[in-house]
This record gives C-alpha cells, structure tokens and sequence, in this order.
C-alpha cells in the first residue's frame, strides 16, 4: 500500500508522475511466471522433455520451518564431464527458476549446496543437462510451515 | 474520519492538478499530525525504563502468587477460592456464549490461510486442531474432534475467557480476563470449535 | 560438536501425525540440514568483528586491539566464559554488549551521548556492537562457562535474575520459567522449548538465526523474549500501550543473563551458534 | 548486518592430489526480491546476486547464474578436483553494480 504522504507528495508532483508510478514499481517486480513458462526460458524445454532419474539426487527437508532458508543439495551419479549446467527449479515460486550452475570436468563430481526461498509449499525439482541435451530430473516437495511460537 | 477527508483530498489532487491547495493544506495538518507522532514516539523510548518498570509492577496478585519455580499455586493459598475469585471475573456476551461468526473465529484460533498464524489467539502455539496446520504445538491437549467430547460450549467459553477459573496458575493465557480478546471474540472461537463441520471436527 | 548434538536434540519437527504420536518424534528437520552444510553466516560476523577490532580506531586513536593485542591475543580469551561479571571499572554487572559499549566509551574516546554512534551501536543493523560481540564470544570457543558469583552485586543481579525468571507477568501471564523450566521438552508449534539449566543452551550464544537471517546476542535474545508477553503499562491495549522491551543494557536484561549463564557452567562454548 | 558483499570461503586444510574437495562460501548480501514491502508500505528494490564465478589458477571452474530465490547471505557450495597448490578465486557481482573478488590459497600435498 502507498502511504498517505507518499500519495500526496506525488499528487502534488503532477498527475502524470502519478499515473506513472504504478508502471515504475511494477517494472521493479519480478514477472509471475508458471513453472513451463521458466522451462522455456531458461532451458528450451518443457516438462515432458525431462527424463525422471534416480542417478540425480535431491537432499532437503521435508518440512521447513521457514520458507525463507532451505538447504538444498543437488548430486548425481553421472560423469561431469559428460555434464554442461544443474538447474534449481521451484514450482510454486513467483519465478519458479532458482538457480543455474555451470560445471567443468575440473569440478571433479556433479555436486551443489545452496539455501533457497519458498514462497510456500512446493516441489523443487533438480534438473542436470547433459552434453548430449538429455535433461536429467529429479523432485522433491518441501512443506513450508510457520517457525516459531508464530 | 480524517483518512476520508486526506484521501479525498489526494484523490482530487489526482483529478485536477489544479487542485494544488488543497493538497498542500492537507499536506501541513499532515506534517503536523506526523510530528506530533514523532513527539510521542520519543517519549515513549525516553521513558523506555521507567514504562517497563511499571509494567513489571503491573503484576497482579494472583500471578505473583504462581511466580514460583514450580508455577503452581503455593501453600498457604486456597486453590478454590483462587478458582472463585477467577470465575468472578468472567463477563459473558449479550449474545450468549456460541457466536455468530465462525469465520472470524477460525481467524482468532489461526488463520488457515497463513499457516495457522494469529496473533491475539494464536491456539496453534500449544494446541494441534485442524489437520492442514502441521506447524502445531504439544504443550496443551489436542483439539482435534474437540466437539464430539461433550464439553459444555459455556466451559469452552470460560477456558479461553479465564483459564484460571478452571485451572489456576496454567500455562494458558487468560485471553478473556486481560483483554486481549473480546467477550464477543471468544464466543466466535467457541463457535468455530463446536460446530461440528468446522475442520477441528470433520 | 556439544553444540551440533543439542541443537539436533531440541528439533521436534514433524507432520501433525507425528506431532499426535509423541513429542520426542524426530522427521528430518530444517535446521539439522542446515547444521550439515557445515558453514553459516556467523562466521561473517566473526570475521567482519575481527577485522573491526584489529583495525577499528576510536575517536583518541585506539583500536580494541591497541589494549588487547592483535586479534585479542592479550587477556581476551576465556574473557566471555565468565561475563556477566562485576567490574571495577564500570561499577557495575556487565554482559558482553554493555562490556565492549563501556569499553569503546571509557577507552576509545567514543561519547556515549553520540546520537550517531548509539545508533550504529545499539542497533542489531548497527556497525559495531552484533560483530564484536561475535568475535569476542569467538576467542572464549572451546572454553568451558564458568560464571562466578562472588561479588554482592552479582549475587544481587543474580537473585533478581532468579526472581525474573518465575516472574509471571503480562497479558499473557507468562514468565520465562513457566515455558523453559516447567514445560521445556515440550514444543511450541514446531519449535523444542530449551531448558537452559539442563541443556545449557548458553554455549552456542551469539547465534545466527535462519529465522529473520541475522546474529542474535543474549541481549538482544533476552530483550525481545519481552514481546511475548503482552506487558502493558495501564490496561492492555496492543495498539497504545503496549511495552515491548526493556531498554538495552539494563538490569533486566543483565540479571537474567547472569542467571542463565551460570546455569550454563560448566558447557563449552562454541559461537557463532546456529538457530531456527 | 555485516557489510554487503562481504564474504568468507572454506575449503579443506589438507587435501591430497585427485582428491575431490568441498568449496564452501557465505556472501554477506540482503538477496532482496523487489517485492517485499518496508514498514512503510514502499517497496523494497530488488538487490541481490546475479552471478558468482570460481576460478582456479585463472581457469574458470563453475559459473553460478543466481536470482533472488536464493536465501539472505547466500551459502554456496560446489565440489573441485585436486591437481595442483594455487589460487582459488571466486569472483561475483550484482543486480546494482556492486563487483566483488574474494581469494585463497589451497595447498595440495
């Protein structure tokens, strides 16, 4: 919500900048998009392209406290060089995309730990795309829930 | 009252930028009413200190009698009259101790919606219930399928109004008796614990 | 690693099934995995208050480090396992915060009536004292508490600690003991209610929290627990009369510092600790 | 808070050749969304990390492109193969401009 103050600072500015001023903001927010929606942005892809694996590997919570701090780890039992990036997918997100990581044969393994958002409960999914193009996936639902004496 | 006439006033502003002296009006009684609150604001972290202290003071004597390690009424004090003297203090609504609104009882016990949360009843801290809320605390008894107990709703009523009528020195904050909700609050949240479709039940 | 197993310990998480069956019931938890990764942003705050200490120049010319040597190599550590304590100096008990507060004033040339520096002190998003305060507490790790209580003032501090802890109080009729000596065991929603006698929850303080993503000290712990309550000046109203904490530094705060840190005696510190 | 961009990496004390090892890092950073409101009421600007880059001897290792769904003081951890003693460098920036480099050495006995 605009403040008051807020409302007439910018009234008395001029109803141009006023009428501008939800543009601005809104250019500030991240778009809402839907999980296939980041797919095709940021792989080319959609959920039936992925192949379910069990060689990629998800740890996480199952139920997380707050959404704000999640530990994920993402492995999988696949020769890195044969790897190009691992992706973090979230499905409930505003922008389901979490991460992108490039890997390099100098990695050693395919491995990454990182903390993320939830806005609430949701799937996460890890996505490895190999050399070849195959897009190896696994997922995970994480419940979100009110830490603390609330 | 004065938010209609501010927001009227930006609301022309908005209209016609001819209105410019209208908004500047508003825009001092705004600055003032802004420094009045500033004042106030340091007055009360001046006082920060002596603020807690009188709250400190503010101790009534039945819980200085339960300050003790054991958090329980003490020897020498009568658990009845303690129950008594608690029960006195019990006001009931106009409208009888089940409310109308079951919703905003729901609201008061926790909000579905937000994950059980709610900050003048908050029951989720000690009490599971409904099943969704999976963030639910152990420290009183389960409500789940509390209307098929037969409890009396008036003794539902006077649990939450002022816990220690029934159990003196609990835990359970006599919501009631300190004001944090009202009488017609708390009949709402009876409301919404004994109506048997209410997801506490189902 | 004291520290890890505790904090494992005083997770209860769990569906509302697991909830229903029994409270010691542990499902993989949140902040368990949390501790796995095995590095937290406290130790960034160590860092930052280390650099701050050795580098630091107060307004006479003095760094922390001009009196306690590099990296607080002279008679800084072992200092934490025994604050709260009386000292000479100050005339008074002291916990950690009001101990680097006193010494910046006192020593550095700071002004204790400086608006801007109170602020960049007293604020958790401040400059000084959440840094300092870590890395301080760092150079006790390893060190078992051992908090004395052999000065009338602390056994003052000490027995209105005690009394503060039972101190039913508030809107809400609570006191600090009712929930983490009678029902500690027990959860709060998800979260295990710590006995800090039995548990000596005192060792892994300062602590990050995950919660609100920032380091907590005792005193700013102990200071806003005072929200809960519900204390209220004239009747309550959450809106106009509402006295959420005590102010910083005071007695309140230290009393009950003191109680529960010599409760602690006898467990190894290990800061920065790492919380929900 | 501690100052924004400040960071601290762990990797292991002693590592032996072929060994794969654990390079852990904690960025100091508010990881802001842009959707979040202050108390106020105004939006808060989006500020976060966009891209963390690790380098051995030079040689890039692992790119990390990072949105704003990563948690406040991002923790990240990635894995790296044993050849050599040298300079592990990890580079990262951004929403606002802000560039920083963070670098130590790893010994491989």
């Amino acid at each position: 919500m605009i403040s008051r103050r807020d409302l007439l600072k910018t009234a008395s500015a001029g109803a141009l900048a006023l009428l501008m001023a939800p543009a601005l903001i809104g250019s500030s927010f991240s778009r809402d998009m839907t999980l296939e929606e980041a797919l095709k942005e940021h792989l080319g892809a959609t959920l039936s392209d992925l192949t379910q694996s069990d060689k990629v590997r998800i740890k996480a919570p199952t139920i997380a406290e707050s959404g704000a701090n999640v530990p994920v780890q993402i492995s999988a039992d696949v020769p890195v060089e044969e790897v190009e990036a691992l992706y973090i997918f979230a499905d409930a997100n505003f922008n389901p995309w979490v991460t992108t990581v490039e890997l390099s044969p100098m990695n050693g393994e395919v491995f990454f730990a990182t903390r993320i958002k939830l806005a609430k409960t949701s799937v996460v999914r890890a996505i490895i795309k190999m050399k070849d193009g195959t897009l190896l996936a696994t997922s995970k639902e994480i419940k979100v829930t009110v830490g603390g004496c609330g | 009252m004065k938010k209609t006439v501010i927001y009227g006033a930006s609301f022309t502003a908005f209209i016609l930028i001819a209105c410019q002296p209208t908004a500047q009006k508003a825009a001092v009684s705004e600055k003032k009413e802004e420094e009045k609150k500033i004042q106030v604001k340091k007055e009360k972290k001046k006082n920060l200190a002596e603020r807690f202290k009188i709250a400190l003071a503010n101790q009534d004597k039945w819980q200085k009698a339960c300050s003790n390690p054991d958090q329980i009424v003490p020897k020498g004090i009568d658990v009845e009259t303690f129950r008594k003297e608690m029960m006195a203090t019990v006001k009931f609504p106009e409208g009888g101790v089940i409310g109308k609104d079951i919703k905003r009882g729901e609201k008061l016990f926790g909000d579905p919606d937000k994950g059980g949360r709610s900050r003048r009843g908050n029951c989720y801290a000690c009490h599971c219930g409904d099943p969704r809320i999976l963030a639910c605390g152990n420290i009183g008894p389960s409500l789940r399928g509390y209307a098929k107990r037969g409890i009396d709703p008036k003794d539902t009523y006077i649990r939450i109004y002022n816990s220690w009528a029934i159990v003196p020195c609990s835990v359970m904050p006599r919501l009631g008796y300190h004001g944090v909700l009202t009488p017609e609050e708390i009949a709402d949240i009876v409301a919404y614990m004994h109506d048997p479709e209410s997801p506490l039940n189902k | 690693m004291k520290e890890k197993k505790y904090l494992v310990g005083i997770i209860a998480g769990g569906s509302f099934l697991v909830a229903a069956v029994t409270a010691q019931e542990q499902t993989p938890s949140h902040l368990q995995e949390l501790l796995e990764l095995g590095m937290h942003p406290g130790h960034a705050y160590v860092d930052e208050g280390r650099e701050l200490f050795n580098t630091m120049k107060g307004p006479n010319g003095k760094t922390c480090a001009s009196c306690h040597g590099e990296d607080g190599s002279k008679n800084l550590e072992g200092a934490y396992a025994r604050m709260p304590r009386y000292y000479t100096d100050i005339g008074k008990v002291a916990d950690l915060d009001l101990r680097i507060l006193s010494c910046m004033t006192q020593y550095m040339g700071f002004d204790p009536k400086d608006k801007k520096f109170r602020k960049e002190f007293d604020k958790w998003s401040g400059k000084y004292r959440v840094p300092l305060a870590t890395f301080v507490a760092s150079l006790s790790n390893g060190m078992e508490i051992n908090v004395q209580i052999d000065d009338p003032q602390e056994e003052e501090m000490y027995k209105k600690g005690e009394k503060l802890w039972f101190m039913r109080v508030g809107a809400r009729d609570f006191s600090c003991g009712i929930c983490h000596s009678v029902l500690a065991g027990k959860r709060i929603r998800l979260q295990g209610l710590p006995d800090p006698v039995k548990a000596k929850v005192y060792t892994h303080w300062p602590a990050y929290r995950f919660g609100n993503d920032r380091m907590w000290t005792m005193e700013d712990r102990v200071r806003s627990c005072f929200r809960a309550y519900f204390l209220f000046e004239k009747k309550w109203n959450e809106k106009s009369d509402w006295v959420k904490k005590p102010p910083p530094y005071s007695d309140w705060v230290i009393a009950l510092e003191l109680y529960m840190k010599h409760a602690a005696n006898g467990g190894v510190i290990e800061v920065p600790g790492l919380l929900r | 808070m501690a100052r924004i961009g400040r960071a601290i990496v762990r990797v292991p004390k002693k590592i032996k050749k072929g060994d794969v090892f654990k390079v852990q890092m904690v960025i100091t950073h508010p990881m802001e969304t842009g959707r979040r409101k202050d108390r106020h009421g105004k939006t808060i600007p989006a500020h976060y990390i966009t891209k963390v880059e690790f380098f051995f001897n030079d040689k890039k290792v692992t790119t990390l492109h990072t949105g704003p769904a990563i948690s406040k003081n991002p923790y990240f951890a990635v894995m790296m193969k044993a050849t050599e003693s040298g300079k592990l460098t990890i580079k990262y920036e951004d929403n606002k401009g802000g560039k920083w480099e963070k670098s130590v050495p790893v010994k491989v006995s």
